[in-house]
């Protein structure tokens, strides 16, 4: 551990909004993209679905 | 040949052709020097041309840096072990500018050989090393400029 | 050709010695003006060469294995279905490794690692810049990769894995770009230079946007593929274009490589490299994850008609 | 040979039969060049320093929505799938479509150039490269649109798509045809990065009609 508090740490040694507003939107960015990629998965297999479900009522 | 064939023939031959014109210009442009970036040896012999905007870039030598005390003014040398030549500059310089540090200047060559620069950038090297490291490789370095210095007086 | 004629062969024929030796002087050439460190050279040299050899020599003497083997890959890699069925089983495990990688490599960079000598704290930013950048990239020269498969052997699975890769790719851009301002401020004193690498990097995002935007436009996914490909090809040109361009407008006035004696001595501490490394590898794995979802998705919306498809879907539950 | 004859003899026809379109490409280029020195102080170092870009900037746009009427009227009359049946032959109608349209809208505004160059305070020794610029600049643009329009050429509002196609396309040419008006203003010598600019106008000449070809295959849903 580099740092000797928990204060340091959020600091980084004065650079700590660069540091730290980088991270955590590259993180939200790489979250959410991949969040949103499942999301749809999800939502193309409900929508296959009720297709599916729709013609067979149809027959 | 039918025209067809005639005409797909000219085809490829006229894009071969047009390609290699793409590289041949290319190499033109390459040897007529686009990029004014000239090294500390250049300038000294004489390569560069004066009053000219252009580049320069080498390594701030130790112990030249002079600032004046009322003003943004500043001297220093910059050299590449084989020329070194005068920067006067004047404004902020950048928080990673010291002496020994790489720095790439923009500005025109003076009559008199010095460089009058109105931008002075740091180098921001490539190597990613902690603070002790570093701090050994220094004084391993100090350690083998004392040694070859002792060599050369003994 | 008879099994006797086989038998009749060297077993180094003349053709293959001379290729031999001529590789042999494109990696000697290769070792001497290729501007990167002599280990990694070496190594890399080295095991292209000797990878390269057994290649050449397997072809030789089994050729009709190879050729069955590519046939075989062709096909697998030409249907959507084996696709589906592959990366299915892989999925699981790529997350589990991408997330792993990523976890510890930032956590690690972010508290464990030794500051920079002269950039302090702020040099952590490498940790989320270095791999976003490089994954941007790699993303864009497999689309122009996958664009020319897509227009020559009009392989489905092409097209699918353009469109999988744009947005993740565009995601990458982005946060480098930001992340690369961000850091760019306590070190150069600036948000912004007009410098080769962020200039083509911005461009490089445009691209991605142009991408996912002319695939957007057009209904047919069939045609909106093949447009994709023609475009992901043409913007890998313009891509080294730019960087070089700019790289020479720059001298012309103002601005400042910042690489300029880079390349040949750049070295980075184990110390800081190896958690670069976790989190390089975790991005990578990360982009995998992502456009397998994606081709996946994809995949399901465009076989919709197929038995397979329905199966699949309605077993799932 | 008489086939690209007979294509150039046809666009020059069905080009010059609708002279608004042509002359809006020209007027559009004047205007807002002029619209500059009105939106800033029109100091003579100031206009000067942004002569380059606003030239540039200017032509690039011209040209840009100029593009995107290349092929709509053969696509929407259906002459461009009849065409497309021959693939090898449609490279030549490309080739004439491309020269036409430069010839139109990409020459006048090399002619015009030094006069606007002259309203923006460029010194009149100056005037030559910016002319030498744009008409080694301005084929490549026509060229590299030319693909964008080809990809969008049956599409519903393509006009802000091709802008985000293209435009990232353009930078290369923009980067060095401004550069090379910046190097004349600061007395250097300019053949090179106008060889960069040769070299650029070759390679989209040597590649570009093929994938232009491609696009209008594409689009036409071959």
């Amino acid at each position: 551990m580099q740092f000797e508090t928990f204060a340091d740490f959020i600091a980084m040694g004065g650079h700590g909004p660069y540091v730290w507003s980088a991270f955590i939107s590259g993180v939200l960015l790489l979250v959410a993209n991949t969040w949103w990629a499942k999301a749809r998965y999800n939502k193309t297999k409900r929508e296959l679905k009720a297709l599916w479900r729709r013609q067979s009522m149809q027959e | 040949m039918n025209p067809v064939r005639k005409r797909r023939l000219i085809l490829v031959v006229g894009g071969l052709v047009a390609f290699s014109a793409a590289i041949g210009l290319l190499l033109y442009a390459i040897s007529s020097n686009i990029n004014l970036f000239y090294s500390p040896e250049e300038v000294v012999s004489g390569e560069a041309p004066v009053g000219k905007n252009m580049r320069v870039g080498g390594i701030v030598a130790d112990g030249t840096v002079r600032r004046d005390s009322e003003t943004l003014k500043v001297q220093f040398d910059v050299t590449d072990g084989i020329g070194t030549f005068t920067v006067y500059y004047s404004g902020i310089l950048p928080d990673l500018f010291r002496e020994g540090q790489g720095i790439v200047a923009n500005g025109m060559l003076q009559e008199d050989g010095t460089f009058e620069a109105y931008e002075v950038l740091a180098k921001h090297d490539e190597e990613y090393t902690p603070p002790e490291v570093q701090h050994a490789l220094d004084k391993a370095e100090r350690m083998k400029a004392l040694q070859e210095a002792a060599e050369t007086a003994g | 050709m008879s099994k006797k004629q086989i038998d009749k062969q060297p077993l180094f024929p003349r053709h293959f010695l001379i290729s031999s030796v001529l590789g042999l002087l494109g990696v000697v050439l290769a070792f001497y003006i290729w501007d990167v460190p002599l280990a990694n050279k070496t190594v890399i040299l080295v095991a292209s060469y000797v990878i390269g050899w057994c290649f050449y020599f397997g072809a030789i003497h089994r050729p009709s294995w190879y050729w069955r083997t590519l046939v075989r890959w062709y096909h697998q890699l030409g249907s959507p279905q084996h696709f589906y069925r592959i990366s299915g089983w892989w999925l699981p495990w790529l997350t589990l490794i991408a997330v792993f990688l990523l976890g510890v490599g930032v956590v690690w960079g972010l508290a464990f690692s030794p500051p920079h000598y002269e950039q302090g704290n702020s040099y952590r930013i490498i940790y989320l810049h270095v791999p976003a950048a490089s994954g941007a990239l790699m993303g864009y020269m497999a689309m122009g990769f996958c664009g020319v498969v897509a227009l020559v052997w009009r392989l489905k699975m092409a097209e699918i894995m353009i469109k999988a890769i744009a947005p993740f790719g565009a995601v990458l851009a982005a946060i480098s770009l930001f992340s690369g301002a961000v850091w760019g401020k306590p070190t150069w004193g600036t948000y912004w230079v007009w410098d080769a690498r962020l200039t083509s990097m911005l461009i490089l995002f445009f691209l991605y946007l142009g991408i996912i935007a002319l695939q957007n436009a057009i209904p047919d996914p069939r045609q909106a593929g093949r447009a994709a490909s023609l475009l992901a090809i043409v913007g890998v040109v313009n891509v080294f274009i730019v960087r070089y361009s700019v790289e020479w407008w720059h001298s012309l006035h103002q601005g400042g490589s910042m690489s300029l004696f880079g390349a040949a001595k750049s070295q980075i501490h184990p110390s800081m490299l190896w958690p670069l490394l976790l989190c390089m590898f975790g991005t990578y794995f990360l982009f995998a994850v992502t456009v397998f979802i994606r081709a996946r998705t994809e995949i399901l919306w465009r076989e919709r008609r197929s038995n397979w498809v329905r199966r699949e879907v309605e077993n799932a539950i | 040979m008489s086939l690209l004859l007979a294509c150039l003899r046809r666009e020059w026809l069905i080009s010059i039969r609708r002279p608004s379109e042509l002359v809006n490409a020209w007027f559009f280029f004047v205007v807002v060049v002029s619209l500059f020195p009105l939106a800033i102080a029109p100091r003579e170092e100031t206009l000067q320093s942004m002569a380059s870009g606003v030239l540039w900037v200017a032509a690039l746009l011209a040209v840009l929505l100029s593009i995107e009427s290349l092929f709509r009227d053969d696509e929407a009359s259906g002459v461009l799938e009849q065409l497309l049946v021959a693939p090898q032959e449609m490279i030549w109608v490309v080739l004439a479509k491309l020269s036409v349209h430069w010839l139109l809208i990409g020459f006048p505004l090399v002619l015009v150039s030094p006069v606007l160059a002259y309203m923006l305070q460029l010194p009149p020794e100056i005037l030559p490269a910016v002319a030498y610029s744009l008409a080694l600049g301005t084929p490549s643009l026509v060229i590299i649109g030319a693909i964008g329009a080809a990809l969008t050429v049956g599409l519903q509002r393509g006009g802000v798509l091709l802008a985000l196609l293209i435009l990232p396309l353009y930078v290369p040419v923009l980067i060095f045809g401004a550069g090379a008006i910046q190097r004349a203003m600061a007395g250097d010598d300019i053949s090179g990065v106008l060889a960069v600019l040769g070299a650029i106008l070759a390679l989209t000449l040597s590649v570009g009609p093929w994938a232009i070809v491609q696009g209008l295959k594409i689009s036409t849903g071959d």
